[in-house]
């Protein structure tokens, strides 16, 4: 199964052009709220006639505004989980879900309806009524509405917003396991970017409704493309400077805020001396350098500065240090053991180092 | 009492009723979803029959179908005789009453979200099965209420029954021209006893109907 | 002195059946007296119903005689102005589309008469009368089936217009109209069809009222009436 | 050709029409958001005024407001003078077109999102705000809907008017009683020219309130 | 301003039994799906009359089944953000937002819209009607027209759930701001594991309609006092036992899955040799031993396993360990650097220690 598509679309304000293809697998649209994910989904779907453009689904041709092709919704065969549900307020939880069952034969449509109510933990609420269950268990029986139609493309517009962290869990491993169990292409839009990169095999970041990078979830989160995407992509730290030297993949560069940094990058990029250039580190990759060991084997691009403040964030720590010799904002992510063991805390003066391979030049 | 005219009101209400909705649900549906430039012209003509006194909707509607007319001859040829039978009537009422059902009816359609719609033909249904199983029960406040009000109409209807059924005693005589010969003979008595009966059984049939169409969601 | 009436006006209700005639009546009185008939059409029942409810009519012209002596009884109208003013006739009308005429009242019966129109004998004037002279000629039991009621005399004759009764029996005052033919009616057959006038006690000018009454009365409305089909004695 | 009729009609059927909604307007609001045991008995009720033949609500209406009734001579006293007047008029109209207002209105507010109220509630909204900003936009279709028919049923209103209102030219001949005695003069082509004028001006009128009360949103 | 409430309410299928007194802060509701939070919220705000209990705001008693009390919605001055927005659709932002505004000054009014106009970052869609706006778009227009109304108590109701990362994060901050920009107390519903501790002082943890803790965030991630908190808090490791000997507050518990553990215990808990103890260890605070170094000073608990799983999950890692005597699933967070630097893959076996201080033994 396979998707592939080539649309445009303009709205007062917003104007869309994007072009994708996927086969079997899961593709993650990620990006800002209002950057046209849910859009795309609408012209795929059919809910929305794009202006111009193409789109096929397993080799059929279900749009082409130069053939005049418009299949109709029904014909699609495309499961569509809405941003806001859209469950019939008229019919009840089990209602609902089992108008999505194609299968009409008794027993069976029975029994799927209550296979996916397993699934997706909504037993006891069968005859209850969409104003009268929780903002989860909608999303929860309109996935499993959409899932009961067995269709050969999955369009999922933020499927996990309204759960808690355990059923997302579950459901994600399902999800993440769809080949086995709805072996069908899947778009899954998403803003949370541990999401995108647990369920995204490959994920199209989308800004202003045009795709910044389509790639592997580590091209996206560890060699972004464009400043929007690592901004997206939680790559804090980004800095602008200019080519001070190049020797062969080994590249100086003159950053006004951090000093000097020196970084590999692939000759391909062909950078000259002088050229403006911006980079960016991760900042679960930026090494807190131990007072008491000193530098030891590491040498890479130190900066020293100071511990504006601290913030718990579950498992780990966020500090923001005011570094470098133009008071640069570093971003950085500890994990909590490390925090504890060099009793880290606002107000101290600490050294980072930005090792050279978690550099990344965006081209 | 002679309980004749109340058992016509009630085959003619009841189907002139059923006329009623089902032509203005296919016309309601067939408008709402579409802006066209003629739709609001239409909207506004499906009132016209509300605006013209009864008599009068019954004296072109005697033209349109009595014998004199194209129509009329054409539908007598078929065998299909509609003035002086209770099938005038049944005209008369769907006439009067249609406005009654359709106006409510295509709000009614407007107002359902088109999501839902779109949620059921992205699962397979056709167009048919959307109208039936979305679009009729989440405009069904709106379709109950014309629903009711066209029955009502077509229970009361008086003015252009007369014209088109005339007003033959045991054979197109309904309680309302009952009601109306009672009063004429100044015969007060009998014509409250039966403004009661058509009361008591159009209440009855209006109360089943508001219980029934009962939204509970 | 007749101009200082100008302008005065005389609210008179009439039943509908005398409409066009007392379009022309009602000229006549205003240019011999200066005083304006407003002419208000009802049916009988109902404008009865109306004056004892306190309508500002001056002069009530009945379809009947049994509404004004309600009325009397009722203590509504000055009791020496009810006066019968006109007699009904009655026709046969006959379609001319479908029945070649002249079609008599022995006509009703004959196989291509499927429908017959009078007015409605429980409470019109006309078709009482029309059900008495249908009796009298002995052929109402064979025909009884074939009638249809109009509410009022007019509507009466728009069934027999359209053709859906071939053929009717309806005042001779309007039956007039291109499409149908008519044949009188022997007078014997049914009783008199007397309308009575009268003036209401709340008139506001009774005097124009009793006058408006006499001039219908008098030579000119009389000749007015005989034009337009209605008896008089 | 006489323009009272058509003047008075205009007044009478946008006095109707006001009072019929606003009155409307009040009852299906109270009705709408709770649920009482007598309310399915008075939602029936209310559409007792579309079963009974308009002439005979005639006879009730005026023997409820006439001379004879202690309610008209209350009024007489207080020097209002309904019947035979152009206020008669007014009144039968609004006791015909009622019906066809509040019973749309009814299931139009019960369709507005309880939601929707509480969050303009919330917003520190009192009752009357929330009504007029947030419950009658939200139930526009359905309330133009039912003023639309209301409109159009005041314009035609005939039968009971002539009762209570009476047909006198210049003071209560309104188009339809004024079609109608075209009618019984036999001048066709006088009531056909005013059916024409009567269809003209409420379409002019009908059209122009559906283009304005169209939904955006 | 406080918030203090008690209250009771039953559905067919589900009941709840609520109390809790709040100060000058924002409090946290935390819970599953389907736990009763909104109906919290929506009781307190009067859109559901609990069967009983009272609810105090700001020392006035706005609720009091027993004395009566019912104050109407809109004396409550209560700011409420629906979980489904609750937008009029027949408004535009501008006059969703407006709406809300309590000034009647035209150049106030005027003023304040555009200021949180621009705080939730919705310029250029002043007169676009919510189903033209992005669900982001229309949580931050909901989020607007709640702070213009300028409530004494503010309700929230997964207030970022449809937001994208980088707002999000932004109006995190102005909320736990919250003090400065609009001093009131408030209740936010979330069921992110993240922004439950990064925003609530104080949380409380709902499951079935009663609340199983409430504390502060340290108690509830670190201390949780039930099982099920400690499963909603992200401790996923939770293991039964029995007490097999105590010295002071040193325990030991013979644990059938991992074997014998030793942990530090407060001696109020009073707990007794073979009594039955639950015990949990949150994932990033397993320790994994380096096997070059060997165990060094660490000795405390080690057990050694096999890697079953690894999954990235953005700044860390997750692995699965098959571990103990028993097979014992043990779940593990690591920052990336430490799995890149062990070489950690699926089929390794290593050892991890569960350090004494790190586990906490369930009351
Ligand atoms: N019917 C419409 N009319 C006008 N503008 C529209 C319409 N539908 C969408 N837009 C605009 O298109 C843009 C993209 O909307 P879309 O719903 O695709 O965003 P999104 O990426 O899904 O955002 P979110 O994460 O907030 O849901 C928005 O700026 C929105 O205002
Ligand atoms: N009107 C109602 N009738 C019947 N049951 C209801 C009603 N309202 C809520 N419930 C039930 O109460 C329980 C709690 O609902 P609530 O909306 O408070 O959950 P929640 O904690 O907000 O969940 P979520 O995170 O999914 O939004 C649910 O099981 C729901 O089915
Ligand atoms: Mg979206
Ligand atoms: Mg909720």
């Amino acid at each position: 199964m396979s998707l592939r598509f080539s649309l445009k679309k303009s709205f007062p304000g917003f104007d869309s052009n994007v072009e994708l293809s996927a086969e079997n697998e899961m593709t993650v649209l990620f990006g800002p709220s209002g950057a046209g994910k849910s859009l795309i989904l609408k012209m795929i779907s059919g809910i929305v006639r794009p202006d111009s453009g193409v789109i096929c689904v397993d080799g059929q041709t279900v749009f082409d505004s130069s053939g005049g092709v418009d299949i109709p919704m029904r014909n699609r065969k495309i499961g569509f989980l809405f941003q806001d549900y859209a469950l019939f307020p008229h019919m009840t939880v089990r209602e609902n879900i089992a108008y999505g069952v194609t299968s009409n034969h008794k027993g069976e449509k029975n029994g799927r309806v209550k296979e996916l109510m397993e699934i997706m933990r909504l037993s006891g609420l069968e005859g209850s009524y969409p104003h009268e269950i929780s903002g989860g268990q909608k999303q929860r029986t309109a996935l499993a509405r959409t899932l009961a139609s067995e269709p050969r493309l999955l369009l999922l517009d933020e499927p996990f917003s309204a759960l808690d962290f355990q059923v997302r869990e579950k459901l994600r491993a399902d999800l993440a396991n769809i080949h086995e169990l709805f072996p069908v292409t899947a778009i899954l839009v998403t803003h949370d970017l541990e999401e995108a990169f647990m369920l995204g095999q490959r994920i199209a970041v989308i800004n202003g409704g045009r795709f910044e990078q389509v790639g592997s979830r580590e091209d996206v989160f560890y060699r972004p493309a464009t400043r929007n995407v690592a901004r997206f992509a939680g790559t804090r730290n980004i800095f602008d400077g200019r080519v001070a030297g190049i020797r062969g993949e080994e590249v100086e560069i003159d950053c006004p805020e951090l000093g000097v940094i020196k970084t590999h990058v692939p000759e391909r990029l062909g950078l000259a001396g002088g050229r403006p250039v911006t980079f960016c580190i991760r900042p679960e990759e930026i090494l807190v350098i131990r007072p008491d060991k000193g530098l030891g084997r590491v040498s890479d691009n130190i900066v020293e500065g100071d511990i504006l403040s601290t913030t718990g964030r579950g498992s780990t720590h966020v500090l923001h240090l005011r570094a470098g010799q133009a008071g640069a904002l570093l971003r950085i992510e500890l994990p909590n053991f490390v925090m504890r063991k060099l009793g880290l805390e606002a107000g101290k003066r600490i050294k980072v180092s930005l090792k050279k391979e978690n550099i990344w030049v965006i081209p | 009492m002679d309980l004749f005219p109340l058992y016509l009101t009630i085959k003619v209400s009841f189907t002139a009723a059923a006329f009623t909705i089902a032509a203005g649900l296919v016309l309601a549906r067939l408008m709402a979803k579409r802006d066209f430039f003629a739709k609001n012209i239409i909207d506004t003509l499906i009132m016209q029959p509300l605006v013209i006194p009864p008599t009068v909707l019954g004296y072109y509607l005697l033209t349109a179908l009595g014998a004199s007319s194209p129509l009329g001859r054409f539908l007598e040829r078929l065998g299909i005789r509609i003035v002086f039978t209770w099938k005038g009537a049944v005209v008369a009422s769907i006439v009067s009453s249609f406005p009654l059902f359709a106006k409510p009816a295509l709000a009614a359609f407007e107002g359902v979200s088109a999501d839902l719609e779109n949620a059921a033909r992205l699962l397979g249904k056709t167009e048919f099965e959307v109208f039936r199983t979305v679009t009729l029960p989440l405009a069904w406040r709106g379709l109950a209420a014309g629903a009711v009000m066209a029955f009502a109409r077509a229970t009361g209807e008086f003015g252009a029954t007369l014209m088109v059924a005339g007003n033959i005693p045991g054979l197109t005589q309904t309680m309302p021209l009952a009601i109306y010969d009672a009063v004429q003979t100044g015969n007060a008595f009998a014509a409250n006893v039966m403004v009661g009966v058509i009361t008591v059984f159009s209440f009855a049939v209006l109360y089943a109907a508001g219980r029934f169409s009962r939204v509970r969601f | 002195a007749p101009k200082a009436r100008a302008g005065e006006k005389l609210t008179v209700a009439a039943a509908a059946n005398l409409s066009v005639a007392l379009k022309e009546l009602g000229a006549a009185f205003e240019k011999a007296s200066h005083v304006t008939p407003v002419l208000s059409f009802g049916d009988t029942v109902g404008l009865t119903r109306q004056i004892e409810e306190g309508a500002p009519y001056d002069v009530f012209l009945s379809a009947d005689t049994v509404h004004v002596k309600d009325l009397d009884s009722g203590g509504f109208i000055f009791p020496d102005t009810a006066t019968v003013y006109a007699r009904g006739q009655i026709v046969v009308v006959w379609n001319k589309r479908y029945l070649s005429g002249p079609v008599g009242i022995d006509g009703l019966s004959g196989p291509g008469v499927k429908r017959i129109a009078i007015a409605n004998p429980a409470h019109a004037p006309y078709g009482i009368a029309a059900m008495e002279a249908l009796k009298s000629v002995g052929i109402w039991d064979k025909i009884k089936d074939k009638l249809v009621y109009g509410e009022n005399i007019r509507q009466t004759l728009q069934f027999v217009q359209s053709g859906d009764a071939q053929a009717g029996i309806v005042a001779l005052s309007i039956a007039d109209v291109p499409e149908v033919g008519y044949t009188n009616i022997d007078q014997a057959l049914y009783r008199p069809i007397n309308q009575a006038a009268c003036v209401i006690k709340t008139a506001k000018d009774e005097k124009a009222a009793r006058e408006f009454i006499g001039f219908i009365k008098g030579p000119v409305g009389r000749k007015i009436l005989v034009k337009y089909g209605f008896g008089v004695d």
